[in-house]
This record gives C-alpha cells, structure tokens and sequence, in this order.
C-alpha cells in the first residue's frame, strides 16, 4: 500500500469512527447506575431495563409502534409493488406523475407534512390513531419501497413472464409463480425498510401523538426533553441487539435461499 | 420420444395479417400458409417485422388486421395461455428460482398435471434434448446451450402442435449454435412439429429450415426453399441480403447484356427469373462462382487486382472491372497462392452463375 | 368514566400519578388520563382542537398571564361549588379562570462550590460578571418573554414594586450586557437540572422545584429566592371540554386529598394553594419552597393583567432579539 | 427524471390494468399527502381573510429573513462538510472489493438501524461541558479548560451532518461504481497521469451522484426539526423550529402554514432546477 | 494522413514473459520479436493470457518474470501513461461525457498540445478514420462501428509508434466487424505503425495479421504467417483451433498409414511438419480439401452419408468412414444436388490435404 493510499485509508476510517462513535458510545451508558446520561457510566445495574419492561406506558408505546410499523411496511410493500409493476411494465404518461409524487414526500420536509397531516387528520378524526399513522408513514417510506423494489423488478427479463404465458400462465399466475419470487428479496428488504422508518419516525409522531397513545419515538422524545435517564440507552440497546437479529437473521434467509436455488429442490 | 405424441404438426395461415404501432406498420399485409410439419424461417433484417409475426402468432400481439388460423381456427383473438403453442426465446427465459426438471414441468403444473406424472413427463422431455440427469441443477449450473435445450424440452414437453422460436440461437457462440441447429433439425423430424423459426444470420435460416420467408420493412419479398432462394432470389434485396453477390450494373437489350466496360454477355434464358425490361439493369453472380480464366478464353473479363484476403479454407480475391464496379471471388485458397494486388488478371462468369434483374444495384 | 389532563411530563406527571390520579380513581372510578407535554405546545394543542372542533383535554395547565390572556378558550370555573377548594384553599387559590394547582419560583440557582464561598444573592450578582465568572443559563421556555426582562430590571436596580409595566428598553439593554455569558438557553426542566449536574453552567434561572430535585441529587447548588418570580400553575379546563364535570371532581378532590397533599408536595418540590399541605412538613424542609413565609415575601409578584394585555409585543420583543 | 429508470419494456399491460394497479398509489398519496399540504398552505392565504399578509411578515420582518439565510447556510455547511467526508468514503468503496466494501457500507448503512433520537442524545452526550470530546480535547492539550460546544451551531451542523453523510455517500459510491475501470485505463494510455485521470475521467463522471447526494442532504437539512431542537440554540433557530415555535407556542397557524409554504416553494424550485440529475433511484446508489 | 507522422511502428520484444496471479501462471515464458510495422495477432482461446500480454505491453499488469523492449529500451517498470503506445478497448472506451473531437484530442491534451492545435489534429484523425463531420456529436449518438472508430482515432492521434488493441470489434455485429477490419488493415498500411490485436476468432486473426501467435494456458504454442497457420499448423491443438480439421486416428509405419476400416495411404514426404514416431497418430484433413471421388479411385473411402446441409455457397457432407469415424467434406452447392442422407458414396484425399501429427487425437 503506497502512502497515498494510506491516507485515504486513515481518513475513511476516521470517518466511519465518527459514523460509528455516537451509536456505540451511548450503549453503555445504559447500565449506568446514575438516573442521567454519563460517559464513562458510574456503576452497573440493569435496572433502567427493568424500568423500561415494566412500565405499562413504555410497553403500550412499544406495541403501538410496532404495530403501526407491521402495518406500514405491510401497506407500502403491496401498494409499491403494485404501482412499480405497473410502471416497469408499462409505464407512459402516468408514469411521470407517479415519479413526480413519489419525490414528493423526499423533498418536502417532514415538518411541514406533520403539520399539514396534524390539521387533515384533526379534521377527519385519525389523529392519534393507527391507521392516521400507518398513511403518514406509508407516505413517508413509500419511496424508498419503491426504488427497492423497481430494481429488482427492472432486473427481472420480462421475457420470462412471456415465457411463463406461452407455457399457458395467465398474467397473474405468471407474476406469482415467476416474478414475485424472483423480486421476493427485495420486497422484503422494502418492508423491513418501512418498518424501520415507520419504528424509528420521531418529527410526524411528535406532532400526531394522541391522547391514548404515543409512539416509541414520542416518548422517547419526551424521555429526552423531560428527563434525559439511562432508559434511552436501554433502549438503544435493546434496538440494536434486535437489528443485529434482524441483519443475522436476513443474512441466513439470503443463504438459505442461494442454497436451495443452487441445490436440488422439489416443489 | 414423448408421451402421447400422436397429432402431427398444425397447419398455420396467416392472412393480410397487418400490425401497426402509432404510424409504423411492422408488419404489412403478410400472407403465409404453412404446413402441418413444415419447418420455416422468417428471416430479414433488424427491424423486418420478424418478431412482430411470431408475437402475433403467439398471442402477445393483437394484431390490427388480418387472421391467424391454426388448423383452420381463427386464433386471432385467443390470449397466449389459451394457443397451446410451444416458444423459445431469444434469450435464457429459465426460470432462475426453480430447478431445471421443475422448469420442464411448469407448462404441466400450469395444465393441473399429477405431480408425479409431471415429473415424469418432464424428465422424458429432458432426454428428448439429451440433459437426461440435469434434472435438478440450477438453470445457471448449465452452459448457454444447455439451457436453450431446456428451454425447448420445456416448450415441447406438453406436446404442443407448433413450436415458435426467436432468435432461439443468437446468444449462443459459433461451435454451440452449429451443434444445437443439428439438434433442433433432429428434434422436428423426430416429433413432425410445426417450426416457425426467426433468424437474422441467413446461414441459419439456410441450413435449417423446408422453406424461409425473407421480410422487408413489414413486407414478405420471397417464401422458398433454401436452394431455391440461394440460387434464384427472387429479387435484388433476396439476392444481396443472403450470401454476397456481385452486383453489376449493364445494358440488357432482351438478349445481351453490356457492362460498363463495353464487354458484352449472352444471357441464357434461364438469367431471368422474372422478366426484366430492356435497358438498365444488374448483372448479379455469386462470388464462390466467378472462375479465374485464361486472358484468351471467351468470357474473359480483366480485373484489376485490389487486394487478396487469405482467410483459410477460402481466399477472397477484391478487384475492378474496367468501369471501376467492384467484383469479388471466392476461390480455394489452394489455387490461390500467387496472386498479387496490383497485377491484372481475368475473370468468368459459368452461364448458369448469372442472374438478371430490372433497375438499379440494390 | 374519564378525565384527560394535559400536564408537564417526567416528575410532575409522575408524582400527580401516584399522589393523585391513582387515588382519585379507587375513589370515584373515573380514570385520570395524563397527556405529557409543554406548556405552549398544549395551547397549540388546544388551539387546533378549537380550530377543528374535537375537544380532547378536559384540564389544561395554565399560567397566570393564561388565566387572563386566553379566557376565550377556558370554562369559568364555579369557585362556589367547589366544597374542598372553598374548605382548603389559600386565598387567591380559586381564579374565574382557574384554580391554583403548585406554586413556585424562578429561582436563581447556583454552584457553591464555583466562587471561593462567595454566594450569589439577587439578579444584580448574576450580571455581575466578575466576581462570579462563568456560564451562566436562562430559560428560552415558559413564560421567558417576561421573566427574563423583569430580572434584567432587577438587576439594572429597578425595585420589585416599580417592575409592572416593564420597561422593555431598559430591560434589553441590560440583557444585551450578560448577553454573551449565557451558555445555555433551557427549553425544558430536565435540561436546566441537566446543566446544573454536568456543570455546564455556574449561575442559572431555574424552576425551583427543578433546582430542589438537583440539589437533593447531591449536586453542590443553592438557591436564592431574592427576586425569584414567583409562578403558579393552575388546573384550567377547555371550553366544550368532554367531561368538564368529571374536572370539577377530580380538581375538587386534589384539594381535599389531605393524606396525600404533604408527600405530593415533597415528593414534586412544588407547594399547593391549601392549607393541609406544606404546614404539615418538616420546617426545615419548608423553607426550600416558594410559599414558605420567608420566600414568599421576596418574590416579585407579576401583574398578569398587563402581561396578558401585553403577550404580543412582549414576545415579538423576545423573538426579534434572541433569534438576531 | 426517473424516466430510464422506469423504461417501458416487455410486453405492455393494458391502460385499465395499469390505472388499476396504481390506484392505490396514488389514492394514498392524494389523502395522506397531497390534500393536507394543499389545505394548509390554503390557509396561509385565506386566514384570517384572503390575503397575502402572511407573506408579507415573511419578508417584512428581518428576523425570520434572519432565520431564513441561517437555515440555507446551515444546509450548505451540512451538505459541504457531508461532501467532504462522503467522497473519500465513497471512493475507497469503489476502489475495493468483497468483505471491505461490506464492511465499509454496513458502517455507512448502520446509521439508518439505529434511531435518530438516540444519535441526538448521543451527541448531547458527547459535546456535554464535561462530555467525552471537551476532556478529550483538553487531554490532548488543545484546550486548557471546557470549551461549550453543546446548543451551538457546530454541534447542530456535526450532529445532522452525522446523520445525513450516508445519503452523500450512496450516490456518490453508485456513481463511482458505474465507472467501468477500462476509462481509467483509456485515460491512463492516452497519457493522463492518476491525478488527471481523476480530475477529467472521474470527477465529471462522478458530477450526477454529487449533485444528486448535495442536493438530497440540502433539502433534508432545510426543513430539520429534531436535531436543531434538541442540541441548537435559539440563536442557531432553523425554519422547522420556527414553524414549530409558531404552531407549539405561538398558534399562528396562517403565519406558520406561510413558512410551509416558503419552504416548499424552495425545495420544489430546486427541484425542478436540478431534475435532471435529481433521480431517487441514483441517490439510493443502489446500495439498498 | 495523419500530421507530422514520420516514424515508422517500433519494434517489440517480449523476453520469457512471465505473470503470475497466485499459483495461475496467465503468461508463462513467452518470447516474441515483433518487427517494426508488423500486425501481429494473438489468438486463443478464453483464459490463455491473450489480454494479460497485452495489458503487460500497455503497462496496466507488472510482469512476474521477464522484459518487454521498445526499440530496445526495456520499459517494464513504465507507468502506462509514460509508454506513448495507443490502445483500443473492447468495451467503453470513450468517455460519454467529452464530444467525439474532445475524445480524439484528449492524449493531446494531456501532452499539452494548445486547444486550436489539438482540434486540428483530432479533425484530421477523425478524417483519418473517415468520420470528418461527427466531431461535434456526443459518444452514444453513434454506432458501434463508430465508436469503435473513434477509439481507433484517439489511439493514433499522437503518433504512437505500437498500436494494441483488445478484441476491438467483438461486440460488433458480422457486417461491422469485417467493414471495420478492412478499416484497420487500410490504416495499419497507411501509418506503418505496429500493432498487436488480440482476438479469439479465428478468421479475424487469418484475414487481418501479418503473423498469427497461437496460446494456450498462457503459453505460445505457434507464430507464424497465416498460411502457414493455416496449413501447416505445428500441433494438433493449432490445427484444430483455427478452422475445421477431421482428425482420423491411423497408425503409422513411418510410411504408411493405416486407417480403423483397414485402408492403407501413402503419405507423402511433407505430410509430416514434424517429425512422427510409428504408432498411433493422427491424419488431419481440413474438410474443404476433401474430394468426392468414384468408387475405382485409388484413393477411395467409402463413407456412409449422415446429413446433407445446405448452405448456400457451400454444401457440408457429414458421414462416417467404415470404423465410425466422423467425416467431414465442404463441397460447393453447384456439385450436392444429389446426395441423400443414408446412402454411400467415396472420399478421396489429394496428396497435398494430408497432415500427420504423433499421438491420440486433440
Ligand atoms: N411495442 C412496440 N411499439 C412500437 N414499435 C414497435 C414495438 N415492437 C416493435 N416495434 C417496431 O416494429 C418494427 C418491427 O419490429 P420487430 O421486433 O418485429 O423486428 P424484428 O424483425 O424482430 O427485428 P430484430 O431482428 O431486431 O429482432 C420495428 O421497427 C420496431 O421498432
Ligand atoms: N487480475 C487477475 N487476477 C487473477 N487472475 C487473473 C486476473 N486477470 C486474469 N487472470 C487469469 O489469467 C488467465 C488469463 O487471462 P486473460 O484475461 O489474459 O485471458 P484471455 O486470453 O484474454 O481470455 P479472454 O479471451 O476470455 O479475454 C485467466 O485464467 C484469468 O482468469
Ligand atoms: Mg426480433
Ligand atoms: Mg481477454
């Protein structure tokens, strides 16, 4: 490795290490002993996950969130994938409107659709409830599914839906039995995307937040503006075992799949 | 050999078919009738209307005039599941997720077959195309042309009555296309298939197919035999787009053809294949056919030398007439070996080589 | 049955919780249900519930200036029919607009340990930049338009009893001055205790029931109550609240819940407007709240009137020059 | 703008299937998008009657004016400094191969696992009078006593730009990676050394996924609510806190559907100016 | 012509040629002379180093072993862009964000050339490649051939003195491809510069080249002239790599060989290209040299006829010889008429056709 070369080297890596240092350094700071935020934590108790499990508002929050993030990614994932067939198989002059709008909740700032969503779903009753949530959130992640989604549809050589046709598959059997599970991945990884943005949406919920139920990340916003204590970091911790499950989990899915396309397989 | 395989090959009529995109008509007014068992090539040029016909006969297209009758039923406006017709693409359309015998068996799962009797039926048409034993590979597991032998046995397996390809070759490298045409030669006379076969490479078409249909712009220009339409194409375009040809423009006078160069030909009659008026016209010859001669014979015709291309079996030899027209041979490189650029020397033309057609060079 | 009460998170919330709602509800059945949030924001809340017609706060927490600046959003409360306030209340506890729920005081709060054993002891010491150098903290929250203004009058030696109406230009002239040394703009409770534990200021405005609950953490500060405004916060219900009856009962019994009046009030930091609560601690402990005698009398009391007359200008004053 | 993405191919659905298909897209983007932004922004011109007052205090007060230069210049230092820290990142990638790319981007992508409040509190943490980079900084010997850097506009422009850099680096790296290496080796034999190479092969091949990524860091840090609130200043207020103040304190809503409005005219005129290389698709890099 | 050209093509020697990728030896011990002017080709098929010789020319690889000499002057250590060698790619070699002039003129713009200079110098280039007029036009509003045109601009505009060039024209189509040979066979003669071309298609190889370089598994099997490649090929490998050759195994006395049906020929004295051990060999007779002769012939085989195919200019015979094995004759269309599959008929070999070559067959 010449000298030019490691200098790059160093740089990128002091650049992940800023990437990485916040998100690793608040982890132990969860089981600090201290009802506030230190670094280096003093002492060590597992308390403030006891203090998160076992408090009914954090528990109700958590399954509000997930169930509007289930529902989300559930949403996004049909309806993406319905409209990026539509388009790649066939796109024309509605296909520039659907890109248009699929822009749309990118750029224009979250502030400014949480407002706007504040006064419409006042006005029509969803504030505060899942389905209020699960449109805001579907909006918001829709792009991301999509984009997912249409690269791998893109990618899938519409001749083998003709050929599943000649081999006397209707359209609907020929997306289902060939295309579908050639784009399955990528649907799934859309889904988890929605997911994760629906879980982790903190500007749309702080705005949305009903009476009744408040979302994980509105309540952890107001953990963080009302009394900053370890539970975020328990928190933190908690998200992080579960996306390195998740990340784990999809990379044995991914292997288990190139195993059976590689190695016999029956129907 | 295949279950059940009884009928024989369905007969096709395609009638005034016409497909237009917008103002483009791909496909102008084709009338084609092809027999039960009959192998034919569509062969023209990018953009002929190749695959529009073979669309159109599968069903993909609807088009917008015109009837598709198979076996005397009007097709036309059946969707593709329902024509029971058997394809092969251009390019690999396995299914990439399922084994190679599952692939085979889609078109039976997709008629509600017994899975057993699936199985069975697929790995028979595996060994109809010789892949008995790849069963339960992945399609990438296989070599370019395994996979298009799959993809046949997977377009037979349900004994349809016609078989449409397109392009099923191309994408093959030179040594697999050769052998898989010989396989697929073979495959047509075991099963009495109909085959309609698209190509653009004219060796193909020649090679393989009872008879080849030459499109143009949409147009049909010649249906024929492969000798037939080697050895009298039917007009200028047929003459120049399959093999090379010399084209030289002369006088016709009814009888005697002049070139440029003030040489005169007799023609015999057989020249013609229509008939062409007097006065401007091509005087057209297969460049492996053109023989060196003495100065001294007949039909001598001094050609300047312009360059000798070695190319193996073959050497071709590029040189002028005395007009300036530009005239190539194709001799065996064994006789070959003392010509230069530069020198002069003499060419013939044998009287059954020539062919004459009215207007200009194509 | 139920009751919606929009109150300040973390402490508060915890303790109204355990002192209050949860007794209120084996009493009478009704469930209190407590909304976590700030002060202006419930207002906008309340305001796009107005705008939209879906009422879903029934007690609301107001300020003083609220109680006369938004009386077009607030119920009148039946001071009459209310046995326990009229029994336990101090007086002044029940407003046309609302009833007086804790009282406390913007308290200058400071680091003993920072100044040699030097102690700060009015507004005039926290401008006083050198004998108590370092970073000092205001609130950029609550009612800041005007507390921070009357302090820096108090300091440039304006006398408690001449504050109403302030005198803006004097006012941020003054501020202008310590302008610089201020390190942290506080917009929540828990950040001012946050400050105050990492040391990230020496000197700061603070709830005193905030500074209370940092220095019974251990943390090396003091109060002084000298010129601390003083700040009460009132139950206030909605217009065409849901169960505006249900409101009256639940503020009734927060008055008349004597056994947990005391523990409430040590439990918060706050003192309540009755008369079974703060007299039934420790004395010694009283003295750490605004409505001990002794700290009573040194607070400025505002004149809410012309501060609810005045809000428009007051925060389009404060706008124009904090955000410059 | 995403149109070769999109590019029509294969055999083509009918209009009704197609209308069909989409109906659902764009029923969702109508309700939950399209329809609350219009009635918002409607009323910033009707309330409290038809008027364009609202906009005029826009302009006519120089505070939010004051406001508004801070966010664009905010915006650009995020959108610079992600720059500058993406491309080498970016680079590198492109330049590797196998379990170091993986490893590089799964650095890049762990960001987006992890939640943003957390990040922010993280920062709150770490810029702290006694947090880990002041003791740092004074172990080292840069500074002899805690220096503030928590609520100020540094700690703003680190924090998002913590959070935004990935979105520079994905297109950036997607660009990067589109370049065949037969260009460096054709620039190479024609005579260009690696700096030229760079500067004439790579650099305006690269110009789509840099404005691209540039522009997405720059519109997402216009209207940024959460950092801003939690580690800024009033000094340091950006659009978004402002439009928050209007509504959470204030109750302005004309006034605040105003600043909605002047921040949508911004985003969507830039847009527009750059929909040329503006495509999703690109800014995802493909690394999704 | 190009400006200021005046040098002719330099001359290269590559010196026991070595490159290593871990324990793969891509190029293994390879020595050649180029001379000054010469086109040579290297030919070979995938993976047999073709493009690593190259790229060891052009200084993109550092050989493990072994020097390369321009002129003389050892520049393995060069960087490439220090080398002034011109170099067309198979693939994107143009860059899409520059005009086609911008490209041309781009080597002259990193040597510092002044911009109106430059331009005079890329026009004229691009005369040179016969595309004047398409300076202005971006790379992709053109075709392939044109691209691959341009690229051929850009490498000569500075005068380089070796020109290389890696399967330039496989990826365009058949017509293409022999328009752009004669294109570079033209400019080679014109410009006198040297150059090396790697391709794997044989005739490519045949047709263009002054010597043709055979490799296999990165080592040099053959470099001759294309004739002699072609008919006289060292090793069985060569002639069975360039253009079709039956191989059918005899043993061998040292004067006659004896084929499996027990026919005894006489080989001729030049039949050997190198020396035989008696024993097994192998006789190799390129199908085109075959001759159908009459039963009485001397020389006469009978062969049982398998398949007849048409092709156009020529007919293939395949049959097999009384042993089974495979036979192979091309014979020109005009004589095929008759033949039908499943009849028997002669093969001859003219003394001239015949090689032998030692042991089993390739
Ligand atoms: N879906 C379509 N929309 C518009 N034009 C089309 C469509 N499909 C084909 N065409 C046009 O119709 C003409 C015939 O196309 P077709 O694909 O049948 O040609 P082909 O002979 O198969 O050519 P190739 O050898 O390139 O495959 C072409 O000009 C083509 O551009
Ligand atoms: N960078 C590399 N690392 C490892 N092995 C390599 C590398 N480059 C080439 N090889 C190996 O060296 C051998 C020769 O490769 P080379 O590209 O020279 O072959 P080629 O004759 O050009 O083949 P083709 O006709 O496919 O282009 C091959 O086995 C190849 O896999
Ligand atoms: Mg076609
Ligand atoms: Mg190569």
């Amino acid at each position: 490795m010449n000298s030019r070369s490691l200098l790059l080297n160093a740089y990128v890596y002091a650049v992940l290490a800023f990437v990485l240092v916040p998100i690793i350094i608040i982890l132990p700071m969860a089981f600090s002993d201290t009802n506030y935020l230190t670094f280096p934590p003093e002492g060590f108790t597992l308390h403030w996950f006891g203090d998160f499990f076992g408090n009914s508002r954090w528990m109700k929050a958590l399954r509000f969130s997930a169930e509007i993030a289930a529902l989300t990614a559930l949403v996004t994932t049909v309806v993406g994938t319905m409209a990026c067939y539509a388009l790649v198989r066939g796109a024309g002059r509605i296909g520039a409107l659907f890109q248009g709008l699929l822009i749309g909740p990118i750029v224009v700032p979250h502030i400014a659709l949480a407002v706007a969503l504040y006064l419409f779903f006042q006005k029509t009753g969803l504030s505060g409830t899942v389905a209020g949530y699960v449109f805001a959130h579907s909006v918001i992640a829709m792009p991301f599914v999509v984009f997912t989604v249409a690269a791998a549809l893109t990618s899938v050589d519409p001749a083998l839906e003709d050929a599943a046709m000649s081999c006397g598959a209707t359209r609907f059997t020929a997306f289902r039995l060939v295309t579908l599970p050639l784009i399955l991945p990528n649907v799934l990884s859309g889904g988890l995307f929605a997911f994760i943005i629906s879980f982790d949406e903190p500007v749309i919920a702080f705005f949305l937040a009903g009476i009744r139920d408040k979302t994980l990340p509105r309540m952890m916003f107001d953990n963080i503006e009302q009394n900053l204590t370890p539970v975020i970091p328990a928190i933190a911790v908690l998200l992080t075992c579960l996306s390195i499950l998740v990340l784990v989990g999809a990379a044995l899915l991914r292997r288990a799949s190139v195993r059976t396309t590689a190695a016999p397989a029956q129907d | 050999m295949l279950d059940g395989r009884t009928a024989d090959g369905a007969a096709i009529s395609l009638r005034g078919l016409e497909k237009r995109f917008g103002s483009l008509a791909a496909v102008d007014d084709v009338s084609i009738d092809i027999e039960s068992g009959e192998f034919l090539a569509l062969l023209g040029p990018s953009g002929s209307g190749k695959s529009t016909i073979l669309m159109s006969l599968a069903g993909f297209e609807r088009p917008t005039k015109g009837q598709i009758l198979i076996d005397g039923v009007d097709c036309t406006p059946l969707p593709p599941h329902k024509r029971n017709i058997g394809m092969v693409f251009q390019h690999y359309t396995l299914f990439p997720h399922l084994s190679v015998v599952e692939n085979v068996a889609f078109p039976l799962k997709m008629r509600k077959v017994a899975k057993s009797e699936r199985i069975r039926r697929a790995e028979a048409a595996l060994k109809t195309v010789r892949l008995e034993g790849y069963g339960q590979r992945a399609p990438k597991q296989l070599s370019g042309g395994q996979q298009q032998r799959v993809a046949l046995a997977r377009a037979i397996v349900y004994n349809p009555r016609v078989l449409l390809m397109d392009e099923p070759l191309s994408a093959l490298d030179k040594n697999l296309r050769e052998e898989m045409q010989l396989e697929i030669k073979r495959l047509h006379s075991e099963l009495g298939i109909t085959v309609v076969f698209v190509t653009h490479d004219q060796g193909e078409a020649l090679t393989m197919a009872d008879r080849v249909a030459i499109l143009k712009e949409g147009r049909l220009q010649q249906i024929s035999p492969a000798r037939e339409l080697y050895e009298r194409p039917a007009n200028l375009f047929a003459a120049s787009f399959i093999g090379e040809m010399n084209q030289i423009p002369v006088d016709y006078d009814g009888g005697v053809v002049r070139l440029g160069g003030g040489q005169a030909i007799a023609l015999p009659q057989e020249a013609l294949v229509q008939p062409v008026p007097p006065g401007k016209a091509v005087l057209a010859v297969r460049p492996e056919r053109v023989r060196l001669v003495d100065a001294t014979s007949a039909d001598a015709l001094p050609v300047r030398l312009r360059d000798v291309v070695y190319a193996g079996a073959g050497t071709l030899v590029i040189g002028d007439l005395a007009d300036g027209t530009e005239i190539r041979a194709r001799i065996p490189s064994a006789d070959s070996a003392d010509l230069r650029a530069g020198t002069t020397l003499h060419m013939g033309f044998p009287p059954g080589a020539m062919l004459l057609y009215g207007g200009g060079a194509a | 049955d139920e009751v919606v009460l929009a109150t300040t998170g973390g402490l508060m919330r915890n303790m109204m919780e355990e002192y209050m709602y949860l007794p209120f509800e084996d009493e009478t059945g009704t469930t209190v249900i407590p909304f976590d949030i700030e002060v202006p924001d419930q207002w906008a809340r309340a305001e796009g519930m107005m705008r939209t017609k879906n009422v879903e706060f029934d007690i609301v927490t107001a300020t003083g200036p609220d109680l006369v600046g938004r009386t077009d959003m607030l119920m009148d409360i039946p001071c009459d029919k209310l046995e326990n306030v009229k029994e336990f209340g101090l007086k002044g506890a029940c407003q046309p607009k609302g009833v007086a729920r804790t009282t406390g005081g913007m308290v200058l709060a400071y680091n003993k340990d920072a100044f040699d054993g030097k102690a700060p002891q009015n507004w005039a010491d926290f401008w006083d930049t050198e004998t108590f150098p370092g970073p000092r903290g205001l609130p950029d929250t609550g009612d800041k338009d005007w507390w921070v203004p009357a302090v820096a009058l108090l300091a440039d030696g304006v006398k408690k009893e001449d504050l109403f109406p302030l005198d803006l230009d004097r006012a941020y002239k003054k501020l202008d001055e310590i302008r610089p040394k201020i390190a942290v703009w506080w917009k929540t409770g828990n950040q001012v205790q946050q400050i105050m534990r990492d040391n990230e200021v020496v000197m700061t405005m603070s709830y005193s029931g905030r500074a209370l609950a940092t220095i019974k953490e251990g943390a090396p500060f003091a109060m002084a109550w000298d010129g601390a405004i003083r700040d009460t916060g009132y139950f206030s219900i909605l217009k065409d609240a849901p169960n505006a009856e249900g409101a009256l009962k639940f503020i009734d019994f927060f008055y008349g819940n004597s056994e947990g009046q005391p523990k409430f009030i040590s439990a918060v930091g706050y003192a309540t407007s009755t008369s079974n609560g703060l007299t039934k601690l420790p004395e010694d402990e009283q003295k750490l709240y605004a409505t001990y005698p002794a700290n009573y009398e040194v607070l400025v009391d505002p004149d809410f009137k012309w501060i609810g007359d005045n809000r428009d200008m007051l925060r389009e004053r404060w706008t124009a020059w904090l955000a410059q | 703008m995403i149109a070769e993405f999109f590019r029509p191919d294969g055999r083509h659905l009918s209009k009704a299937g197609i209308t069909l298909l989409m109906l659902p897209f764009f029923a969702l983007i109508f309700f939950a998008f399209l329809y609350p932004l219009v009635s918002l922004l409607s009323i910033s011109v009707l309330e409290p009657q038809p008027t364009l007052e609202n906009y005029r205090k826009v302009v006519d007060n120089p505070i939010y004016l004051t406001v508004l230069l801070r966010t664009l210049w905010i915006a650009l230092l995020v959108s610079l400094l992600s720059l500058a820290l993406a491309f080498p990142v970016a680079w590198l990638m492109a330049r590797s191969k196998g379990p170091k790319v993986a490893f590089i981007t799964a650095c890049i992508l762990l960001p987006f696992w992890s939640s943003v409040l957390v990040r922010t509190a993280a920062w709150a943490v770490l810029l702290q009078r006694h947090g880990l980079i002041n003791e740092g900084l004074q172990l080292i010997g840069i500074t002899s006593e805690p220096v503030r850097l928590l609520y100020t506009q540094g700690a703003v422009v680190v924090a998002m730009t913590h959070v935004l850099m990935p979105f520079m680096v994905l297109p950036i790296y997607g660009a990067l990676r589109n370049i065949p290496a037969d260009y460096a080796r054709a620039a190479a034999i024609c005579g260009a050394n690696p700096l030229r190479t760079f500067r004439e092969v790579y650099l305006p091949l690269t110009m789509p996924g840099i404005i691209g990524g540039f522009i997405l860091v720059f519109l997402t840090s216009l209207g940024y609510f959460i950092t801003p609130a939690l580690l800024g200043s009033p000094q340091e207020m950006m659009i978004a806190t402002l439009i928050s103040q209007q509504i959470r304190e204030y109750l302005d809503w004309p006034f605040a559907a105003a600043l909605v409005g002047v921040l949508t005219l911004f985003v969507t005129v830039i847009t527009l100016a750059f929909s040329k290389v503006f495509r999703f698709d690109r800014m995802m890099g493909g690394a999704a």
